[in-house]
């Protein structure tokens, strides 16, 4: 008879946790917000070099990640349809793909900074800052940190998808309960969004 | 109050700026005191021991319509007094006497179209100077009170100031953006004379010349002095931005060259890159690019006169 | 043992035994109420150092040259001070300590929508406050760069300042969550009948706040990072040395810390908004007016930032563009005041202590609020920017402004939250040392502005140097009543009276639960009906 | 409100909005070739917004949501488009 005050009994909200989540991406896409106000100032006032720094990257590779991340960002989509419809195995599977899918994203990615590493351009590098002119110095610092903050946000979303897989498989993600797996979608769609951005603002400029 | 008092039409700007204080600052009053009187009636008209029991009363459009509109009127009144005191500050006439202020850590410096430079500033009366504002290092800020004048000194660009001295004397100008130690030592005086004395000034170049030094290495001390080094370096072994100069010649510094460290005894030639390009060696514990370069401002022979000044200091 | 249930049903939130036992069942509390005292020691703790630092600046300050530390001490003291005073106490103030407190049981909910993120909230300010204060006790050199931490300098300075700017972003976090969580909370959870136009008013200033807190709290993380990384690795984005342009760094710090200070202002005023219909015993004058009004503080608020520099070489369009909308974002504030004095018309007015903090907070940002009308201004703010009489408008404002919307609230809500009465006599001593103190403290600095005296200044000229002394006098006027404050509160909440659920006669939920209010808050939901309301008197 | 049955999106439309997706993008590589000087920019940012909203309208279920998260979403880019606004009102003028 000790304990009687029993703590908010565990009543569940799907719409505040959405409603949380969007708020959230709302944050994501503001801080995100900043480094487009930061690009575009310096973009608006060194076109040519902009230009000139954007041919060095790799269109290929560039499309390849987009095309991947297009088709993560359908196959999570997808992933809940299946939830809902009961079908565990499917969503499982579903799951599973969209998590490969964005390691092979981060695989490309690495290869294409270790190109970049490779020809001497990092954050400060000597060969950047000696021998190029200062619109190309801004243009790879902020593809380094524009690329790797959204890097930074894949792992996240990685993590958050793993999250929901393991709970599906434990059955406490279920039809009646989907929320985190749609909260995970959610923010997994929001690492697509920027990226549809980052994609023509980086590697298509010519 | 500078406001109201001695310096009054002290440059062009004056009367446009102080209208618009005037006015702000009329209009706040009216509304402060009136505010406050206001309230302190109401606590004591309706306070609970005479009116113990209030009228319920939930608002009133008109009132709200009332004191929405006047207040906009009235501040667009105020940012009309506010942008006509202040366009004039962004556009200078054709025909200026120009100087370049260079702002550095932790002085400002002159520079005349005849090559003439000072760290105090000179202008001749009534007539439009036009300043030249870049800075070197940080960002610093150009403060003349009297004249009503500020602006940013930012590294990267050049910036403009302009102004028509009215008033002959001395007045005070400061650094305004903070800019690291000495920040508030880095102010300057600004000297107005009337035209003909300062043509007088303006081609004597002789007076500049330093009188006759007693001791051999005074005259290093007294270049560091007017450039500043001071602002940095001690002499007495305590360490301030930069290292301490006591004992320093002949010594073995620990330096950093692109990352890598290594050591090297301090001789005229170290010395001399030191002030030249600072920021290739980097004295390990120290920052890079607090140090600008000295190229231009201090000739061979300034540095070796330092650097005879340095070998003194043991 | 049946009858025992309902009785240990009123158990009160400070008395309640969960699964943890003394610390624990603190700082592994999910109870919004406990949060919201936590964040209140902590936040008493780090300002009592702020306040520290703020004494010591003025001791250096009473005559020219030095007097008890040197330049770069002096330099090190207003950014230590300005990043805890800002960053730590009154952005999270209100929100964090009333907000959370109030919130839930003002909108009848039993606790906030994400109590578990609640709690992460407080362990990420806590993480955010100890790396501010690492930054001054560790590594080569306190920070000395300003809580602007303006760019080139901010990556030039050889001292500490990493850990500061790690923890602003860190501290930002923690904010971005508690206003994510106010919004859902609000949204989702206010009791039956309670219609957006039935809230009480502080939970709508909490509203405007939490948008302001999500929508600009990251572009001023991701600035720091950038600072951060120019530090680390030289990338060049704010380098002029390197392509980048400094003033961009001022617009995106702006883009944040302007709103910022609405973010402090707006609870305040939410606060000052319940205060009067209270005491006055009346319905508040001009509801819609007040909820409009903060909310174009929080939407114009966002597209001001520019008024911060109008000296660093923006363009003449962007000058009065900006210049002319700080006009505008100051008509709701006007609305605000104007609605304030009008409900005391006629109403039923108990002069207590509250009250009292209420109506010198309005004085107090009046001054506030005209001297920030003077910055507005196109060519008086090319005279007094960077000047004492920008440092007098903010202290006014902030401080006097928020500071004292504090101390009103805490009086205000006292009684509620630790269930006593604090003595009210001593409180009105405390009040009046520190009202004299403040005007004393801070009105000489409006004079040495208007003199020309630039603000971070160590040393000065010998003409401001009476000012100066009168000045330093105010502060200790100032800190004196704050003891007085303090000491009479931390007592009362051990020996103070038994306080009743209702001692003001409010008519906010708050008012209708015991004092202190119990772990669940309410037994049964309440629910409002078609005559109910938070002022309905 | 806890009654209400989620909308159920068949894969079939997740599908197609994946192929026009994909289609916009190859589109959008495409018009870099054709010379259109300043206008490439404009144009690949028209291609980028339609893509973005076809992610929030389906992906991201905005469609079957409540009006409310609508206004919000278009609330916050609206004020992320006059903070980039006001920025260029001191840039383009410079
Ligand atoms: C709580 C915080 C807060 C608030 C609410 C405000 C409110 C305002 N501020 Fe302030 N401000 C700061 C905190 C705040 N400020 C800080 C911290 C700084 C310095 C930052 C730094 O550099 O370190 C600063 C700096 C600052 C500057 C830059 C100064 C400079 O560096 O050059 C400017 C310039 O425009 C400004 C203007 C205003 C205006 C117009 C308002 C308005 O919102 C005020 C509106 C209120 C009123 C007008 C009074 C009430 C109205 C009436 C009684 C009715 C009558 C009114 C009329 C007739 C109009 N502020
Ligand atoms: C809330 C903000 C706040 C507060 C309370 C204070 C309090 C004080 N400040 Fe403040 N100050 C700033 C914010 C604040 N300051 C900022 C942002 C700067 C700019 C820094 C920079 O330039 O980068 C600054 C700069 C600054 C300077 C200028 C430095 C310069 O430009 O040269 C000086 C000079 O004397 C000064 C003095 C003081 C003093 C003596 C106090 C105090 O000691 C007075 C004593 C205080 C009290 C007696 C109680 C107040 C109570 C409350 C606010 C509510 C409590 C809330 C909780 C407990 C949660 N401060
Ligand atoms: C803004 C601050 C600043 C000013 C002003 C400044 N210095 Fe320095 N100085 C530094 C710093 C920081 C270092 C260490 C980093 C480096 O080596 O660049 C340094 C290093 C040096 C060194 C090498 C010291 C050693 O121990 O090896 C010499 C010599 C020197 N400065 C001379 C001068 C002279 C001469 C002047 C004036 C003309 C001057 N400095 C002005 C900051 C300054
Ligand atoms: Cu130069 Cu401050
Ligand atoms: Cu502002």
């Amino acid at each position: 008879m000790e304990n009687v005050t029993q703590h908010s009994e565990p009543h569940y909200d799907p719409e505040a946790s959405k409603l949380g989540m969007w708020l959230f991406i709302f944050t994501e896409l503001l801080l995100f917000g900043g480094l487009f106000i930061v690009y575009s100032i310096y973009r608006f006032l060194n076109p040519v070099a902009f230009q000139l720094a954007g041919e060095e990257l790799n269109v290929v590779i560039g499309a390849i990640n987009t095309i991947i991340l297009l088709v993560s960002s359908m196959t999570i989509a997808m992933s809940t349809t299946a939830l809902q419809q009961k079908n565990k195995k499917l969503t499982l599977f579903l799951l599973i793909v969209t998590v490969v899918l964005a390691l092979v994203f981060l695989v490309n990615k690495y290869f294409e900074w270790g190109t970049k590493f490779h020809h001497g351009i990092w954050p400060g590098s000597p060969h950047l800052i000696n021998d190029m002119s200062k619109g190309e110095i801004l243009f790879f610092g902020l593809y380094f940190v524009m690329t790797g903050l959204h890097a930074l946000h894949i792992i996240i979303g990685m993590i958050f998808i793993l999250v929901a897989l393991k709970r599906v498989q434990k059955g406490t993600v279920n039809a009646d309960r989907p929320s985190l797996l749609e909260n995970a979608g959610l923010y997994w769609h929001l690492v697509d969004l920027i990226w549809i951005f980052l994609f023509p603002l980086f590697y298509l400029i010519h | 109050m500078y406001i109201l008092s001695n310096t009054v039409n002290a440059s062009n700007f004056v009367s446009g700026v102080d209208k618009a204080f005037l006015l702000i600052m009329g209009i706040s009053f009216v509304f402060l005191i009136g505010l406050t009187f206001t309230m302190l009636y109401f606590m004591y008209k309706y306070n609970n021991k005479k009116n113990p029991i209030a009228t319920q009363i939930k608002g009133s459009n008109t009132l709200e319509v009332i004191w929405t509109v006047i207040p906009t009127i009235l501040v667009l009144i105020m940012f009309y007094y506010g942008w006509a005191g202040w366009a004039p500050m962004r556009k200078a006439p054709k025909d200026t006497f120009n100087i370049k202020v260079t702002g550095r850590m932790w002085n400002y410096l002159f520079e005349y179209e005849n090559g003439k430079k000072t760290d105090t500033l000179f202008v001749p009366m009534d007539k439009a100077v036009k300043l030249k504002l870049v800075s070197l290092d940080v960002i610093h800020g150009f403060f003349i009170p009297a004249f009503r004048i500020k602006e940013d000194v930012v590294p990267g660009r050049e910036k403009m100031a302009w102004f028509i001295p009215q008033r002959e004397g001395l007045f005070e100008l400061f650094c305004t953006v903070y800019c690291g130690m000495n920040h508030s030592y880095m102010g300057s005086t600004v000297k107005v004379m009337p035209q003909p004395k300062f043509d007088a000034w303006y081609i004597d170049t002789i007076k500049h010349v330093s009188v006759a030094v007693d001791s051999p290495t005074a005259t290093g001390q007294r270049i560091m002095k007017n450039i500043g080094c001071f602002a940095c370096h001690t002499v007495d072994g305590t360490k301030l931005i930069g290292p301490t100069f006591k004992g320093i010649y002949g010594s073995k510094v620990v330096i950093q060259t692109n990352g890598q460290e290594h050591e090297v005894t301090a001789d005229d030639a170290y010395i001399k890159r030191s002030i030249y390009d600072p920021n290739a060696d980097i004295v390990k514990g120290f920052n890079k690019g607090l140090m600008q370069p000295y190229t231009g401002l201090l000739s061979e022979g300034d540095v070796q006169q330092i650097t005879a000044y340095l070998k003194s200091l043991k | 043992m049946q009858t025992a249930v309902p009785i240990l049903h009123e158990v009160s939130y400070l008395e309640y035994k969960g699964k943890y036992k003394g610390l624990f069942s603190w700082i592994l509390s999910t109870d919004h109420k406990r949060i919201g005292l936590m964040y209140m020691y902590a936040m008493m703790t780090f300002f009592l150092i702020g306040v520290m630092l703020g004494l010591a600046m003025k001791l250096e300050l009473i005559a020219p040259g030095r007097t008890i530390m040197g330049p770069q001490t002096y330099n090190a003291l207003f950014t230590v001070h300005g990043v805890i005073m800002i960053f730590m106490i009154v952005i999270p103030g209100l929100p964090a300590v009333f907000g959370n407190f109030m919130l839930p049981i003002m909108i009848g909910a039993k606790d906030v929508a994400f109590p578990k993120l609640n709690l992460l909230s407080w362990y990420i300010y806590m993480t955010g406050s100890i790396l501010v204060i690492c930054s001054v006790l560790f590594g080569n050199g306190i920070p000395d760069t300003g809580w602007t931490f303006y760019a080139p300098y901010s990556f030039k300075t050889g001292t500490n300042l990493l850990p500061a700017i790690f923890g602003a972003f860190v501290l930002g976090f923690a904010s971005i969550l508690t206003g994510l969580n106010f919004i859902v909370t609000i949204h989702r959870m206010r009791c039956p009948g309670m219609t957006w136009l039935k809230m009480p008013l502080f939970a709508w200033s909490l509203y405007g706040t939490a948008w302001i807190q999500l929508l600009a709290t990251p572009v001023v993380g991701i600035t720091l990072v950038l600072v951060a990384l120019e530090r680390i690795f030289g990338i060049g984005v704010f380098d002029p040395a390197l392509g980048g342009d400094p003033v961009l760094y001022q617009h995106l710090f702006w883009i944040y810390s302007h709103p910022a200070v609405y973010v402090m202002i707006l609870p305040a005023m939410g606060a000052i908004s319940e205060i009067i219909p209270t005491f006055s015993q009346k319905h508040i004058f001009g509801y819609k007016a007040i909820v409009a009004s903060t909310i174009a503080i929080a939407f114009v608020g966002y597209f001001v930032w520019g008024h911060h520099m109008f000296t660093s070489g923006m363009s003449g369009t962007a000058q009065y563009t900006f210049s002319i909308l700080t006009f505008i974002v100051a008509i709701p504030s006007a609305i605000k005041v104007f609605n304030w004095i009008s409900t005391m018309h006629k109403g039923s007015i108990n002069p207590d202590i509250p009250f009292l903090w209420a109506i010198s907070f309005i004085f107090v940002f009046m001054i506030g609020g005209f001297s920030g009308l003077v910055l507005g201004a196109l060519a008086t703010n090319v005279y007094v920017h960077d000047t004492a009489f920008v440092v007098a408008h903010f202290h006014f404002i902030v401080f006097g402004g928020v500071g004292f919307a504090f101390f009103g609230a805490i009086h205000y809500w006292y009684p509620k939250m630790f269930g006593r009465m604090y003595d009210k006599a001593w409180a009105k001593i405390g009040w009046a040392f520190f009202f004299v103190g403040f005007l004393t403290l801070y009105s000489p600095m409006f004079y040495l502005g208007m003199m020309g005296m630039p603000r971070r200044y160590y040393d000065y000229l010998p003409e401001f140097h009476a000012a100066n002394i009168l000045s330093t006098l105010g502060s200790w006027v100032m800190a004196f009543g704050l003891l007085i404050i303090i000491i009479n509160l931390f007592r009362s909440a051990k020996n103070g009276a038994i306080a009743p659920m209702n001692p003001w006669n409010g008519k906010t939920l708050e008012w209708t639960v015991p004092s202190p209010p119990p772990t669940e808050n309410f037994e049964d939901i309440p629910v409002y009906g078609e005559k109910d309301g938070p002022y309905e008197y | 409100m806890e009654k209400e049955k989620h909308h159920i999106v068949p894969y079939r439309v997740y599908f197609y909005i994946l192929l026009a997706l994909i289609t916009m993008t190859f589109m959008s590589i495409g018009l870099v070739h054709i010379n259109l000087g300043g206008y490439s920019v404009l144009g690949a940012l028209i291609f980028s917004t339609i893509k973005s909203t076809l992610v929030l309208t389906w992906f991201m279920h905005l469609k079957f949501d409540e009006p409310f998260l609508r206004i919000m979403v278009v609330f916050v880019i609206l004020v992320f488009a006059a903070l980039l606004f006001i920025t260029y009102l001191d840039y383009f003028f410079r």
